[in-house]
């Protein structure tokens, strides 16, 4: 175990430490190669311009890098894949896409990824961002907060059963093990299968993307908060402003480009999620959503990476818009702040 | 109608106590200015006024009523914060127009009061900036137009005009004056750095030192009459000189021995048992002059070590001991002084001050008062 | 170590372990993905360990959730297991046909054909079509499971005074005598997470087996008969009739796919019972409650066949897992060779759960009565026909097919469902 | 600062029962994997997690003794002893047949086939008597209901922390997730401060594209990158796999996030800060380490605990990029691996998720107190 | 050493622009002062020099060389904020000593210089503070400790001493005029709404308005000679005494028309076509004293409006005309005035200032300049 130990800490120092190093004498090199202190005047001058040429890439260097090997080649491989027949083998032109476009599966799965992106990132910053509010007045807020933190740290398959526990259904009469449903019938309802009633049962799902989710918004949004100036809510409090007053009008406009980020990361994941609906319902009874479905083409049963490369490929357009928003919140704010 | 009535308030954050015990009564509709050397309290005591600070014991009351813990919005008060505190997400109309919104007042109203208030403070033009997109006396402006827009029972200033140029700074200081005046119920309290400001606006003014209030009165009575050697030097600039002196004789007047070795007579009576121990003799630069030939033997000689000239007026630094006692001297600004020069200088009797050795100012009842 | 002595025990061929020694691996890893975890993971070693011991190869055995996602990853990326070990043949027919696989060394087919009961049967389940549709044995079939089987706890139906039926007709006698005692007769649950539905296609595939000859059953699983033939709609109105009738099914036809498959057989146990009658494969008995002592606490018999069609026989459905080599190497092949041996199929018999077509084993070593019983019926098969929804394309067989149980049970129609899976069927050809 | 700005009662309190209530939804699933996790196996699927709390009346099967324990007493055979194990219990109503397990309340005697009769009473002791002997090993099945006290085993907690190897992937874990939190946070942040507060050409573009890179899905990744690794290792002559590989990707995968939201707090420090310190002679790399850095501790935090919540919870990663040999299992994997094949082990599950999200929950805890609150206070005057 | 010269600076945000072509030399080791209304341009002009903007047209040499795109670190300035941009993280020593450590100076030397100048801004109880548990006036002083604990070629103060009480702000202003004593080398570049630092600390005054210099001179200079009425107002406080007049005969002395119709003659040369045109008329506040009855016609009659009493001056604010013209006047703090009582006014001749009716003063040349 002591060896274990040892080399784990080892393997450990190796890794943090090679990237330190990388920019630690990345920068120590440019310095060294264009000197501007001990050197006089001009020469100084058009070193530090040079630096300054270079510096940004080499803090930009190691990321790009790493994008381009890690998510931009996957990028293009995927793209080519989607013009490919199902062994990616021959090209097929966009098959792939007139497929999809008839398909009704993928017609639901586009239908209902909107339900999603419509609910799950509102209510996941909404919810985030009241419990980081109110938990920050509290003195046990810390405690609250790791509590709303904790789905987060529950992988994918606690979650499920977790839930399953809360959907379970039983017949009308039988000892209910789900909560939910045990609930119901002790204020004297009829047990429904949630996960089981169309349309509806997309915000069954939902609702544990949520409660997965608000954590993650909490943590953001609750750091957030705490880089407000205090001032500016004496300021408000003295104007009169009432606690959510204070809230709407000073705070959150305060944080608004945290709440884009939080949004943005929160869309793009229920863009990408489907461990949930694999888990639950594997996208039956018209659960069906676009990444697993793109998954089912792609490792289970589908067999079509053609197909599934055409499901990403609409997936990742998907972000175009968000795109679009970011970069424009972006510039506006170094057009304003720089 | 807004009374305000400290009594025996402390502060402290964790271990470090920041005001001592503050026992003040401040009238309905006065002027209060606070002063007092930087990190002294001021803006923790006007903090604790408007209830964004806690105190840690004592009472507050405003209006008769306890406020210790009714929250800043109950509390009927405007202040203007010394880092401004700005909205920064809301151009420089919201940020003035935010209180009289959250008040739910008409609208009209609410641009009437703005406009007016921006008119005032010069920032018509800026109407539409950020907060970031303004330059620091514009900021502050901004921040005092949030407070005037309201129409509080207290106002509190904390360094109000502080980045403010000299003719905004008149011009901004008579407009706080005539606001002041056209609303004689509202009381003010006012943080200041500047003599001028709080010469001319005050009513009374607070002197604050380490947490505790050193003196309050009315300006004039601060300046002729400081009730110890701190008042006496924190009021008034440049400060009053201060010399140490041996009582020769008690009574009244008084004999003291000046460093330079002269004795002079003060009319202020001390007690007879005060012979012979240490006092600290005052006088403002402003009340030395040449002393002329024809009068007897000048209070101080000294070689003029160095000259501000201010226009005006010039401040004439003499060196008149061999340990390196320096009076500072405002002569008027034609007189011809050198640097080097060799000057005599004397003040009348009646504008000098002696102070005991624990600083407390010897009873003036003897001496003349100046006519105010 | 190893879990039996060699040498110690009799009922095991231990003349395959000398002659396992014999090959010399010495320095060689052999790498296996399984789909057994858990208790499954440890008898799968047990059998692993022989090997490694007596021929000094290392093995290194890996399954996890999605293993099978991860084969798919690592063939394709180039850095296969050398054995992949997977319980569907369309994934295996997927991979054969994009030229992943090696063809198992000539004379395998022969041996399985010969010495497993069915042979023929088998053989054409490990049979695949490569990259240029040539067909080739690629997967070893080793460990069988049988599907065609009903729980029942024999002490209640003792209480009740029911008998075990021999024919569906029986079958169908006794569901009656159950509602008319008040009771219900069946458990069925088709949840299963992201594979809900599945226990249905079983249910389906057995009807089709008692409806249907073998060779439609085969046309039906290659679609060669459409999915919304009448036969096939016919096997969905049987089922359908049972599941769908809430009288016949704990919790009403609601709960039949809301209770998931592995829940659904503790309602034999409950008191008063819950149902009767349990229809699943053998595996099902490790979600018995814990100390059911299987043959007396709970018991099986063979699900019946229709007394009106005898020309049928005794139709078994099964299903097991094929041994593939995803990467070539001396090891992969002398451990094929190994699962030939009557002595790889006796270790895992003697423990738990484990059920072998291989006529050469000794029978005596299965541990109890009622994996014996099981391995008979397997042996004994008249017919054996291999899951068919694993037998059909991914997409279809792990996929509509699940899905059409699903609105079947729901109240669709037989027709509509079957119209529906063809559709789906047709959409990937 | 001002903490309790004098609230009314209604104000003050307000905030904890929202809270509170907050709290409770979201705390009760997790709650319930909690008692699931410490409950019996069999107990899981028959009734609701809530019901172990208290006490409730169940009814359930028992078995009497078989033939060896009876005696023969003035010609009848009698079986005694008592139903309870442990001796304590109350019993409510008993039955003979499983149809009816109720018939008789405790106490009463039960007429059963052939003359045979049986007492149960309320403390569990039995008496069955027959005219002929008793015969076979297995005893009569009785059926009763009883009122259950909540009963916890900690053998599902045994099963996971103390399953061979268990230690070794639980290192092997920390050896892929410490090194990649702490890699793609270095290599986010001098990027994202390049991206915020330094000019060149294409800045915009990078920005846009880091966005556009948060979609792309993990899935389709797989393939090409593992190729790609199997390519390097062929051709360096190393194994594909290694502790290496599963960093880089890990970060490669992390990354985009991390710069999105690293670059967006970076971007919103007060510029004067920035200002004041290259006019002290800082260069960029300075302004990064001495001052970026400190002030960007909430946003590195919230990362940190992100990226090492992934990483410590990924399993399919782990999978394709790090062997799956003892020295290269991570604990997902270990914890996967003592499931059934068929998945049904909810209380491994549930324990599984109790034990793996304990270090996550420190991380959480201990990087909390970077969430400074008004970090840049007393920094600049103005806003 | 480090002669700093500006050519036609220009600076724009966006569409607005802020600075119009700034021209300014200055020598190395000058202290120069930039005064200006609030909002003038003077921190952007300061943050142009430093580097911080980039200038949008123009050159921007220091020590001869042009630095329009030299970093600000190679620049060799040290600047205080006027916003102070302390490092919030930091402690008040290692705020000071953050520029040292960057420049790898030795421990030691770091120590003894961030304690001195501790010593000087009185901030020594203070070193292991972090800002934010500071007051506003002990936050500035940090900032200015920041600047003088390196030893930069030029140094750039904006607004250093706002937030200071006094006697603070004039011990700091003594401090750095010390400083600026101690090494005349280098340059300063100061930044001040107060009259009095700019006028004692200044060897020369820029005046800006909206971004445009109006006057660059000595303080003596601007007092006494302001090139137009702008600069003739801006200094001096309270600020000069502006009369619209009509000029009755122009020449040397020009007789100017009152709007009391008091025909003045001033000592000043304005063209004979001047005659008829309108004029301003200027004359400082303390340059206004009460005329002896022997003395012939007054300048000026009217009503005292409102005193404000300073102590050692009053302000007298006396109301002249019937359109509200208003007058002010300093009066020494003992004189009798009284509210509502009339005051008859008058000025030495070579006091009064006229402007013509662009605002440009008319030459002087015939003028007898007073004694500085
Ligand atoms: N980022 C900006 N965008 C647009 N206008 C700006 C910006 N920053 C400053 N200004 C404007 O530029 C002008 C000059 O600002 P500057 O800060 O130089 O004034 P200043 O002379 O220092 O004033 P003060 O004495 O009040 O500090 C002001 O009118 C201000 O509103
Ligand atoms: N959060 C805090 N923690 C500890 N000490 C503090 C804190 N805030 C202020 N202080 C200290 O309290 C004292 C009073 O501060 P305060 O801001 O009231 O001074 P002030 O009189 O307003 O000074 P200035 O004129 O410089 O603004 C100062 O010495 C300051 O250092
Ligand atoms: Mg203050
Ligand atoms: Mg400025």
């Amino acid at each position: 175990m002591g060896s274990q130990i040892f080399s784990a800490i080892l393997v450990i120092i190796v890794g943090v430490g090679g990237c330190v190093a990388y920019f630690w004498g990345a920068n120590k090199l440019l310095d060294l190669a264009f000197p501007s202190r001990g050197v006089a005047g001009r020469a100084a001058i058009d070193n530090l311009r040079r630096q300054g040429i270079v510096r940004p890439w080499l803090f930009v260097g190691p990321a790009l890098l790493i994008l381009t090997v890690y998510l931009i080649y996957p990028v293009v491989d995927t793209l080519r894949l989607s013009f490919m027949d199902r062994a990616g083998q021959n090209f097929v032109g966009l098959a792939n896409y007139q497929w999809a476009v008839g398909d009704r599966e993928f017609r639901t799965s586009i239908l209902n990824n909107f339900l999603w992106l419509a609910v799950v990132p509102a209510a996941c910053t909404f919810l985030g961002l009241i419990i980081a509010v109110l938990t920050d007045k509290i003195w046990w807020g810390n405690i609250a907060k790791s509590l709303v933190f904790m789905p987060l740290a529950i992988s994918f398959v606690g979650a499920s059963v977790i839930w399953k526990f809360i959907y379970e259904y039983r017949a009308e009469g039988q000892t209910q093990i789900g909560i939910l449903n045990a609930f119901i019938q002790y204020l004297g309802g009829t047990p429904q299968v949630w996960i089981s009633i169309p349309f509806w049962n997309n915000f069954f799902l939902m609702v544990i993307l949520i409660w997965i989710q608000t954590g993650f918004a909490m943590v953001i949004l609750s750091s957030a908060l705490r880089g407000i100036p205090e001032e500016t809510i004496e300021a408000a409090v003295i104007d009169g402003a009432n606690p959510f007053q204070i809230f709407w009008r000073i705070m959150v406009p305060q944080i608004w480009g945290t709440i884009a980020v939080v949004w943005t990361t929160i869309t793009i994941l229920v863009l990408k999620v489907f461990d949930i609906v694999l888990t639950m319902t594997n996208g039956q009874w018209n659960s069906q959503v676009l990444a697993n479905l793109m998954f089912d083409w792609m490792f289970r049963g589908g067999g079509d990476f053609g197909r599934g490369a055409a499901i990403a490929v609409v997936i990742m357009l998907a972000v175009v818009p968000i795109m679009i928003w970011n970069i424009r919140q972006a510039t506006r704010e170094s057009g304003e702040g720089h | 109608m807004a009374d305000l009535t400290l009594r025996d308030v402390k502060k402290s954050y964790g271990a470090v106590n920041i005001l001592h015990g503050i026992d003040l009564d401040i009238k309905s509709g006065e002027f209060i200015v606070f002063v007092g050397p930087s990190g002294c309290g001021k803006s923790t005591l006007l903090r604790s006024i408007a209830g964004l600070e806690e105190i840690t014991s004592g009472t507050l009351q405003i209006a008769g009523e306890t406020v210790n813990d009714v929250p800043p919005s109950q509390r009927g008060i405007a202040m203007v914060f010394q880092s401004y505190a700005l909205y920064p997400h809301m151009t420089v109309y919201d940020n003035m127009a935010f209180g009289m919104k959250i008040a739910k007042a008409p609208k009209a109203e609410i641009d009437r009061r703005v406009k007016q208030a921006a008119d005032i403070l010069q920032l018509t033009p800026y109407l539409d900036r950020l907060p970031k997109a303004m330059s620091g006396g514009q900021r502050q402006r901004v921040a005092i137009g949030r407070a005037i827009v309201r129409n509080p029972k207290v106002f509190l200033f904390d360094e109000p005009l502080s980045n403010l140029d000299a003719a905004l700074r008149v011009a901004t200081r008579i407009e706080i004056a005539k606001l002041k005046e056209s609303m004689p119920q509202t009381t003010m309290i006012y943080v200041t750095h500047d003599q001028v400001e709080a010469m001319t606006l005050a009513d009374r003014i607070v002197v604050l030192k380490d947490g505790r209030i050193e003196q309050v009165g009315t300006p004039m009575e601060l300046y002729c009459k400081p009730g110890n050697l701190f008042v006496a030097q924190f009021i008034g600039s440049p400060a009053m000189n201060i010399l140490p002196v041996t009582i020769e004789r008690g009574g009244a007047p008084t004999a003291v021995r000046l460093p330079s070795g002269t004795v002079a007579h003060v009319p202020i009576a001390t007690p007879a048992n005060a012979t012979g121990t240490k006092a600290s003799f005052g006088v403002r630069p402003e009340d030395l002059r040449v002393a002329d030939d024809a009068e007897g033997g000048a209070l101080f000689e000294g070689t003029v070590d160095y000259i501000e000239q201010l226009g005006e007026v010039q401040l004439a630094y003499i060196d008149i001991g061999r340990q390196g006692e320096q009076l500072v001297a405002k002569m008027p600004g034609n007189a011809e002084v050198a640097r080097g020069g060799i000057l005599r200088l004397t003040a009348s009797p009646g504008n000098l001050h002696l102070f005991d050795e624990n600083g407390r100012t010897y009873a003036v009842s003897d001496r003349a008062v100046q006519a105010a | 170590e190893l879990k039996f002595k060699p040498g110690e025990d009799a009922r095991f061929t231990w003349a395959n372990y000398d002659d396992l020694k014999k090959v010399d691996l010495k320095g060689e890893t052999l790498s296996i993905f399984g789909p057994w975890r858990g208790e499954d993971e440890a008898l799968a070693r047990s059998v692993l360990e022989y090997f490694s011991e007596a021929t000094g190869a290392t093995i290194n055995y890996a399954s996890s959730e999605n293993y099978e996602q991860q084969i798919v990853i690592d063939t394709q990326a180039g850095s296969p297991p050398n054995i992949a070990i997977l319980p569907q043949p369309g994934l295996i027919q997927d991979l054969a046909s994009k030229g992943l696989l090696t063809p198992l060394d000539e004379g395998t087919a022969n041996f399985v054909k010969e010495n497993y009961g069915a042979g023929q049967s088998w053989v054409d389940l490990g049979t695949f079509n490569d990259k240029d549709g040539k067909a080739g044995f690629y997967g070893f079939p080793f460990k069988a499971d049988l599907k065609s089987l009903v729980w029942y706890v024999p002490e209640n139906f003792e209480e009740a005074g029911y008998e075990v039926p021999k024919t569906w007709e029986d079958m169908q006698k006794l569901t009656d005598q159950i509602v008319a005692d008040g009771g219900v007769p069946w458990c069925i649950g088709l949840g299963s997470g992201g594979a809900t539905g599945w226990p249905a296609t079983d249910w389906v595939e057995d009807i089709m087996l008692r409806t249907q000859t073998p060779e439609v059953y085969d046309q039906w699983t290659k679609n060669e008969i459409k999915f919304n033939d009448p036969a096939v709609v016919n096997a969905l109105t049987i089922f359908a009739d049972i599941a769908t009738n809430d009288k016949y099914v704990d919790g009403g036809k609601a709960a039949v796919a809301a209770t998931d498959f592995r829940d659904s057989p503790k309602g034999l146990f409950a008191v008063p019972p819950k149902c009767y009658l349990h229809r699943q494969a053998s595996f099902i008995s490790s979600f018995f409650p814990e100390g059911t002592e299987l043959g007396e606490d709970a018991d099986f018999f063979y699900l019946p066949a229709y007394a009106s069609k005898p020309e049928l026989g005794t139709p078994v459905l099964g299903g097991g897992t094929l041994f593939t080599i995803t990467k070539d190497s001396k090891a992969a092949r002398a451990f094929i060779d190994y699962l030939k041996m009557p002595l790889a199929h006796e270790i895992w018999m003697a423990q738990s759960g484990f059920l072998t077509p291989l006529k050469t084993v000794n029978k005596d070593a299965y541990a109890n009565d009622a994996l014996k019983r099981q391995g008979d019926i397997l042996v004994d098969a008249t017919t054996f026909r291999f899951d068919g929804s694993d037998l059909m394309p991914g997409k279809i067989g792990a996929g509509a097919f699940w899905t059409g149980m699903i609105d079947l049970v729901g109240g669709k129609s037989p027709e509509a469902v079957g119209t529906d899976i063809q559709k789906s069927w047709d959409g990937i050809k | 600062m001002a903490n309790t700005r004098g609230k009314s009662f209604i104000g003050r309190f307000g905030v904890h029962i929202a809270v509170l209530i907050f709290v409770a939804i979201w705390t009760i699933p997790t709650l319930g994997i909690l008692v699931t996790s410490l409950r019996d196996k069999d107990q899981i699927t028959v009734s609701g997690w809530w019901t172990a709390l208290t006490s409730s009346t169940q009814t359930v099967a028992g078995r009497l003794p078989g033939a060896s324990a009876q005696v023969e007493r003035d010609g009848t055979f009698v079986i005694e002893g008592n139903i309870f194990e442990s001796g304590s219990g109350q019993v409510g109503a008993f039955g003979t047949r499983v149809q009816a397990p109720t018939q008789y309340a405790a106490g009463e005697t039960a007429e059963l086939n052939d003359g045979v009769t049986m007492q149960l009473n309320e403390d569990g002791s039995f008496v069955l008597t027959s005219p002929q002997a008793f015969e076979g090993d297995r005893g009569q099945r009785v059926y009763y209901s009883v009122l259950q006290p909540p009963s916890f085993t900690t053998e599902n907690y045994n099963t996971v922390l103390f399953s061979e190897g268990i230690g070794r992937s639980f290192l092997n874990s920390l050896t892929v997730t410490v090194p990649a939190t702490v890699i793609p946070i270095l290599i986010a942040a001098f990027a994202a401060y390049a991206l915020a507060w330094m000019r060149f050409p294409g800045r915009a573009l990078l920005i846009a594209a880091i966005i556009g890179l948060l979609v792309v899905p993990l899935q389709m990744s797989l393939i090409p990158l593992l190729k790609l690794y199997n390519g390097v290792g062929a051709f360096f002559g190393v194994p594909a796999k290694t502790y290496l590989g599963i960093w880089l990707a890990h970060t490669g995968f992390g990354l985009p996030f991390a710069i999105y939201l690293l670059r967006s707090y970076i971007a919103g420090l007060p510029r004067e800060i920035m200002e004041s310190a290259r006019i002290d002679g800082a260069s960029d790399f300075e302004i990064f380490v001495k001052i970026v850095l400190p002030l960007s501790f909430p946003v590195l935090a919230s990362f940190a605990i992100f990226q090492f919540l992934w990483v410590w919870n990924d399993l399919l990663v782990a999978m394709v990029f790090l062997g799956s040999g003892s020295d290269q299992l991570v604990l997902t994997g270990k914890l996967n691996a003592l499931l059934g094949s068929r998945g049904g082990d909810w209380e491994i599950l549930a324990t599984s998720a109790f034990v793996t999200i304990i270090v996550p929950l420190i991380v959480f805890f201990s990087l909390q107190r970077y969430f400074v609150r008004g970090l840049l206070a007393g920094s600049v005057k103005g806003g």
